[in-house]
């Protein structure tokens, strides 16, 4: 059974709790472990780039650091987190003396960063890891009929430089498919949802919510995927001042790849998070429901 | 040879693993902006933003709003044909105006990106709570209620802690960051 | 700069691809360490072991041996043969007590100025590591064994 | 006797002088090489210059110099300018050393006083070397006439009628079924908008019918030995499935033949053709091709359709590949461009979005003779668009890419907006980064469209997407781009996208320049022997290039590099003989113990062994000079001319500065 060091993050704590649930009880079907990172702290989002570089790499080589100790893969469920996770390891691969400088700064928590360790995007470990056919022989209940918009955001891929994967990549609609569920043409999959904007930049953030929302819609997507709990959040808890603002009746559930893939695996929803969105992905479920009348499934 | 350094120079020694400084490598394609997805509420659109860098003229750099309204999306950043690294000028654009305290008035950006890192200094941890505040003050009455409806809905959903989460080691921790920057300046 | 040790280092080069990767170097001016200074040769064929014995009786700290990818030679295959005498050279060169660090073979086509000037770079810091080469002169056994032919000498007096 | 040395060193501009002390290197040379030899030495701005050369003769004559060194560029470079100074002055060229001190030091070093004291060694070993040069005479070899020219597109035809007409023989080696390139695909040509076939096609005609061309198409160079004057071809003639005596060109198996398949050669993919086929109605040869990977006779074993309705029976499903050697004396390459992919920028949309054209399949749509006989309609092959957007720079001018500008699409996209214009009276937006319009009647062809009211934005595409947000985008392509001139952010919705795409080297480029001794720079363009005053010579003597595959370039230009390549090689021709450089090994009999060691070293069999003598020898018309036998020999016995063992020992010597050690031990009296 393959092992992964779990890095989820401050808001798979809470605000991104499904996302939390069902990363485990997905992975655990798959026989995966992932093991959470023992006393682990925050990235430093965005935010902590803006005011001092050096220590925003320093909070994640912590992280990585005792990592290393546990595991030779560490995995975020963040996309933010992963990105700068990602990034941090490339550059001080680049820079000794700034590991250097840094690891002094971890000998006061008795850690050192050597860089062995792996760092990867849950949804890469579905995508690569995994694979689509593993994937595909593990779904009791496809989701047949339900439309999905599988939504990159930004820092799952950027800012990574091998253009053709980075401009147009597929393997998110190629995991939905695996399930049984029909990836809509979403040519915003790419497009930044202004999750760090939302409360830096308000107005900023909302117009980049409705341009997603307004793809989502005339795309006929059922439910947005996710991969990342800040695009949840504002994609979804934002829809209603959305509305207000523009006027508009967007109501598209929004919900974590994870959540998806485990219904398609007949994991009860409740376990998986359900019920905790202000949207309810109701047609999701019911996918299922409908076509295999699993009411149990659904009420357990 | 002691001359002072450019603004272009300043800038470019604060991007990381960049060498030489690419900034002036820009050929104002216009990529940046073209691809840029907030660039419509930015006073000057990127591109110019570089040619404004490159051009010496600080003080209306940073007066602009830009670099604040940055999603760091990197969508500039991967496609510049220059391989100019635009959002992580953006990033630095911002460490240099919070050092020398001169970012435009009225912006959250600044005042946000502090209180985050105050809290995670605190706790090593992000609480959304203890963020709140300090935009709710930014904005208007009616921003603050539909917050606090948002803010309540994910109480009730139990989507927001009640107590801020704290790490365990949080002395090392401390020590920590202290031994890069001193405390004082964001405690 | 400073105080810190700059090995010399010969590096022979021939004329149809290493050469023109050097000159390539130069015409996409690309940097690397002054600290190479080339032979040009027709062929690595050319290359005759004692030339690299008299570079390291010479003073030299680092010998480079440069040549045109194997299949590419422009004399067919004679870049092999410079192949075989490297290997052998660098059993000689332990035999003698003198690391086999200090020679180098490196195939370099006139397109690959970039991996000219990396390779030589390398090699540099390489030596620079090595520190400078203790060859034994004690008694001039190897240093007459590898001193100028007599009758070049001769010419010297003349001129 | 004494030898009395010059030493001379060139600032070459700045470029040596920059970095170098030249100064400094030549007063050094002048003081601690004073004992080996050295009675001059001189600095000058450019010794290559005709001044800088006549110092040298100058010194030579009143000094009476015994040898030169010359402290320059690369040996590549001047060798022969410096060795003929050297001639003219009465002395023999080969007692002239040339040493690089820029393409070796000031190019690729950059602090000063280091450059100086490398550039001082070089010198020494330079002087060190020259002494132990020996007068030698060159060798002198007929040159074959014939030349070879590879590539059958504008350049290359240009190249071979210069030659031809000149009444010397030349073959012509084309890949495709038909010469004619990718002018052949063009419909206009700009900045004069005259029909590219009609001026195309007289050439190609003639090419096919003089007599003094041997025309190979459907035939590929696979082997090329020898050296200028004397290179040995090999072609690889692959099967036509047709035997051309017999074939009239009439067309009729084209007509039979049942298979039709999608063109994506000549029609860059908009149009079919047969599976027995000439690419188009003027090609030359008008022989069809048969494509046996689509023939339903190779395939099903039935159908032969094509043979049974041929009036001449030249349909011969039996023929082989053929392997044909040529003996020519030069060879000219003009292998062309392929066109950059634009599939590696996805945020362009092309192969994704329906209406996103490449500059070619754009050129076939506009070309009357093309799949739509010039109506310019979308994929749909009905609808005529009211928009269109087109996209400078695609794959140019962008280090993710190719960093260099590609020159033609520019002038190609101002005349594609104009046949648009033109044809359709839609809207057109041209997008670019500059407008670069540097030649003559270009900068007018740009005012014209200004005139005619085509929309000019100043940017760089950022994406074109299929995202609509207001009802006026809906079902159009959305070109999201920065007007860089107000600094606004636009999103212009057209029914049509050409992505005008980059010009790159042919994918197999590498290869073939490794095919023929020569090199590329690391764009992977063939690299001239000099950049402004020998743009069409290679390194390699004897082998020339012409047209795009030296660098982007229009057809103007690739016509003039077709000529001027022909130019250099009559020049030639007309020498009757070539000079070979006299680097040659010679067996002293007496020394050579007959151990054959070195015969079996020779991979051109230059070294042949006396029976009766027990000695070997080389045979100076074989040897190729590369010096390996020298070095095996050992009896010492070999000695190769130019590169001799004293010649190299010395110059390490030199390198080494061990020539100054022994001033301080035993100063030689002078």
């Amino acid at each position: 059974m393959k092992e992964y060091v779990y890095f989820p993050g401050c808001s798979l704590e809470k605000i991104a709790l499904s996302y939390h649930l069902s990363a485990l009880e997905t992975t655990q079907k798959l026989g995966i472990k992932l093991t959470e990172l023992e006393d682990w702290n925050c990235c430093g989002a965005t935010a902590y780039f803006h005011v001092d570089e050096l220590l925003a790499y320093t909070l994640v080589a912590r992280n990585l650091a005792m990592a290393e100790k546990v595991g030779t893969e560490v995995v975020a469920p963040c996309s933010a987190c992963y990105k700068n996770m990602y990034f941090t390891k490339l550059h001080l691969s680049e820079d000794p003396d700034l590991t250097d400088h840094i690891n002094e700064a971890l000998q006061e928590d008795n850690l050192s960063y050597s860089g062995t360790v792996a760092v990867k995007h849950l949804i890469e470990v579905f995508a690569n890891d995994i694979g689509v056919e593993e994937l595909k022989s593990k779904v009791i209940y496809p989701l047949n009929g339900l439309k999905v918009a599988a939504y990159y955001g930004c820092q799952i891929l950027r800012p990574k430089k091998d253009h053709e994967d980075v401009e147009q990549p597929q393997f998110f609609e190629d995991l939905m498919s695996a399930i049984g569920a029909t990836p809509v043409d979403f040519p915003l999959k790419l497009t930044c949802c202004g999750g760090s904007l939302l409360i830096s930049s308000r107005p900023a953030a909302y117009s980049m919510i409705y341009n997603l929302l307004y793809s989502a819609q005339r795309a006929q997507a059922d439910v947005i995927a996710t991969a990342c709990p800040l695009c949840q959040v504002n994609l979804e808890c934002y829809q209603q001042q959305v509305n207000q603002e523009f006027g508009t009746h967007f109501s598209i559930p929004v919900v974590y790849f994870t959540q998806l893939i485990g219904l398609s695996m007949g994991i009860p929803p409740k376990k998986l998070g359900f019920g905790k969105e202000f949207l309810s992905p109701k047609k999701a479920i019911d996918a299922i429901k409908n076509i295999h009348s699993q009411e149990e499934v659904i009420t357990q | 040879m002691a001359t002072k350094p450019t603004f272009s120079n300043e800038v470019a020694n604060l991007l990381h693993a960049a060498e030489g400084n690419p900034l002036e490598t820009c050929i104002q394609c216009g990529t940046c902006s073209g691809s840029c997805p907030v660039v419509k509420y930015m006073d000057q659109t990127p591109r110019r933003i570089i040619a404004m860098i490159n051009a010496g003229l600080k003080d209306d750099v940073l007066k602009t709003n830009t670099f604040w309204y940055c999603a760091s999306c990197y969508q500039c950043t991967v496609r510049c044909p220059s391989g100019i690294d635009i959002a992580e000028a953006m990033y630095a654009l911002k460490r240099y105006t919070m050092w020398k305290n001169q970012y435009k008035e009225g912006l959250i950006g600044p005042t946000f990106s502090e209180t985050f890192v105050k809290t995670i200094v605190r706790s090593g941890r992000s609480y959304e709570p203890l963020l709140a505040p300090t935009y709710i003050f930014s904005y208007g009455i009616r921003e603050f209620f539909s917050e606090a409806l948002n803010a309540t809905n994910l109480m009730l959903k139990g989507r927001i802690p009640i107590l801020p989460p704290r790490i365990k080691r949080l002395e090392n921790f401390r020590r920590m960051i202290a031994h890069i920057i001193p405390i004082g300046g964001i405690e | 700069m400073s105080d810190q040790f700059e090995p010399v280092i010969i590096g022979f080069t021939c004329n149809w691809c290493s050469y023109r990767a050097a000159d390539m170097a130069g015409t996409a001016r690309m940097k690397y360490a002054p600290n190479i200074r080339l032979i040009r040769l027709m062929c690595s064929g050319r290359l005759d072991p004692t030339f690299v014995m008299k570079a390291f009786a010479g003073g030299a700290d680092g010998v480079m041996i440069t040549g045109c990818h194997p299949g590419d030679c422009h004399y067919v295959e004679q870049n092999y043969k410079a192949l075989r005498r490297f290997i052998i050279l660098k059993k000689t060169l332990t035999q003698f007590g003198i690391e086999p660090g200090r020679l180098k073979l490196l195939w370099a086509s006139a397109a690959e100025g970039a991996i000219f000037t990396d390779e030589v770079n390398k090699f540099v810091e390489q030596v620079r590591e090595l520190g400078p080469l203790q060859w034994p002169t004690s008694g001039g056994g190897l240093e007459q064994m590898f001193a100028v032919p007599e009758h070049m000498l001769v010419k010297e007096v003349a001129a | 006797m004494t030898e009395k040395i010059g030493v001379y060193v060139c600032h070459c501009g700045t470029n040596i002088a920059g970095t170098v002390d030249v100064e400094g290197v030549a007063k050094w040379a002048a003081e601690y090489l004073k004992h080996r030899g050295v009675v001059i030495a001189r600095d000058y701005k450019f010794m290559c210059s005709s001044l800088g050369q006549e110092l040298i003769e100058k010194d030579i004559k009143e000094l009476g110099l015994t040898r030169v060194v010359v402290a320059a560029c690369s040996p590549h470079l001047h060798e022969k300018t410096f060795r003929n100074a050297c001639k003219n002055a009465g002395l023999n060229p080969y007692l002239c050393e040339l040493v690089s001190i820029r393409e070796q030091v000031s190019w690729v070093h950059t602090d000063k006083a280091v450059a100086t004291e490398k550039s001082k060694a070089i010198v020494s070993g330079g002087v060190e070397r020259v002494i132990w040069d020996e007068p030698l005479e060159p060798l002198r070899v007929p040159i074959n006439p014939a030349t070879l020219v590879v590539g059958g597109g504008i350049a290359g035809i240009q190249a071979a009628l210069e030659i031809a007409d000149a009444g010397y023989h030349v073959y012509m080696v084309e890949r495709e079924p038909s010469i004619g390139g990718h002018m052949a695909q063009f419909d206009k040509t700009f900045p004069t908008l005259d029909c590219s076939a009609c001026i195309l096609t007289p050439k190609m005609v003639d090419v096919g019918n003089h007599k003094n061309i041997t025309l190979l198409t459907w035939a590929e160079v696979t082997n090329v030995d020898g050296y200028v004057g004397n290179f040995q071809a090999t072609i690889h003639q692959k099967p036509r499935y047709v035997n051309t005596d017999l074939c009239t060109g009439c067309g009729i198996c084209q007509e039979k033949c049942p298979k039709k398949v999608i063109d994506d050669v000549f029609e860059a993919g908009l149009g079919k053709r047969k599976a027995i086929y000439t690419p188009f109605p003027q090609a030359v040869p008008n022989f069809p091709v048969l494509d046996k990977a689509n023939c339903t006779y190779f395939l099903r074993g039935t159908c032969k359709a094509c043979e049974k309705f041929c009036p001449t029976g030249a349909i011969d499903f039996t023929q082989q590949d053929e392997y044909i050697q040529v003996d020519v004396g030069q060879i000219i390459l003009a292998t062309g461009y392929d066109l950059f992919d634009v599939r590696r920028m996805p945020q362009y949309g092309y192969g994704r979005l329906a209406n996103v054209f490449t500059s070619l399949e754009f050129e076939r749509l506009s070309n009357a003779s093309g799949p739509t006989g010039g109506k310019m309609v979308l994929r749909d092959a009905v609808t005529t668009p009211t928009s269109v957007a087109i996209v400078h720079c695609v794959g140019s001018r962008d280090k993710n890419y190719n960093s260099y500008c590609s020159s033609i699409c520019c002038m190609q996209s101002l005349k594609f907006a104009h046949l648009v214009h033109e044809r359709t009276g839609a809207e057109v937006y041209n997008c670019y980064i500059d407008i670069r319009t540097p030649a003559k009647g270009y900068e007018e062809f740009y005012q014209r469209l200004l005139e005619e009211g085509t929309h000019f934005i100043r940017g760089k595409v950022a994406e074109v997407t299929n995202a609509a947000r207001v009802p006026e985008e809906e079902g159009k392509l959305i070109v999201q781009v920065e007007d860089t001139l107000i600094g606004k952010q636009r999103r212009i919705p057209v029914d049509m996208v050409i992505l005008s795409a980059g010009l790159e080297p042919r994918h197999d480029a590498k290869d073939v320049a490794r095919l023929f001794g020569i090199s590329c720079s690391a764009d992977g363009w063939y690299i001239e022997r000099h950049p402004k005053l020998d743009p069409v010579a290679t390194m390699t003597e004897g082998v020339y290039i012409a047209g795009v595959v030296q660098g982007p370039k229009d057809i103007p230009a690739s016509v003039a590099q077709g000529a001027a390549a022909a130019a250099r090689a009559l020049g030639k021709i007309q020498q009757k003989e070539v000079a070979m450089e006299p680097i040659r090994a010679t067996i002293n009999q007496d020394k050579c113990s007959g151990c054959r060691i070195c015969n079996n070293l020779c991979p051109f069999n230059a070294i042949l062994f006396h029976e009766d003598k027990m000695v070997s020898e080389v045979n100076p018309a074989l040897c190729q000079g590369c010096g390996t036998c020298v070095a095996a020999c050992p009896a010492g016995a070999i000695s190769g001319t130019v590169f001799s063992n004293e010649q190299i020992l010395a110059q390490l010597e030199g390198l080494l500065l061990l020539n100054l050690k022994q001033l301080e031990l035993e100063p030689v009296p002078s």
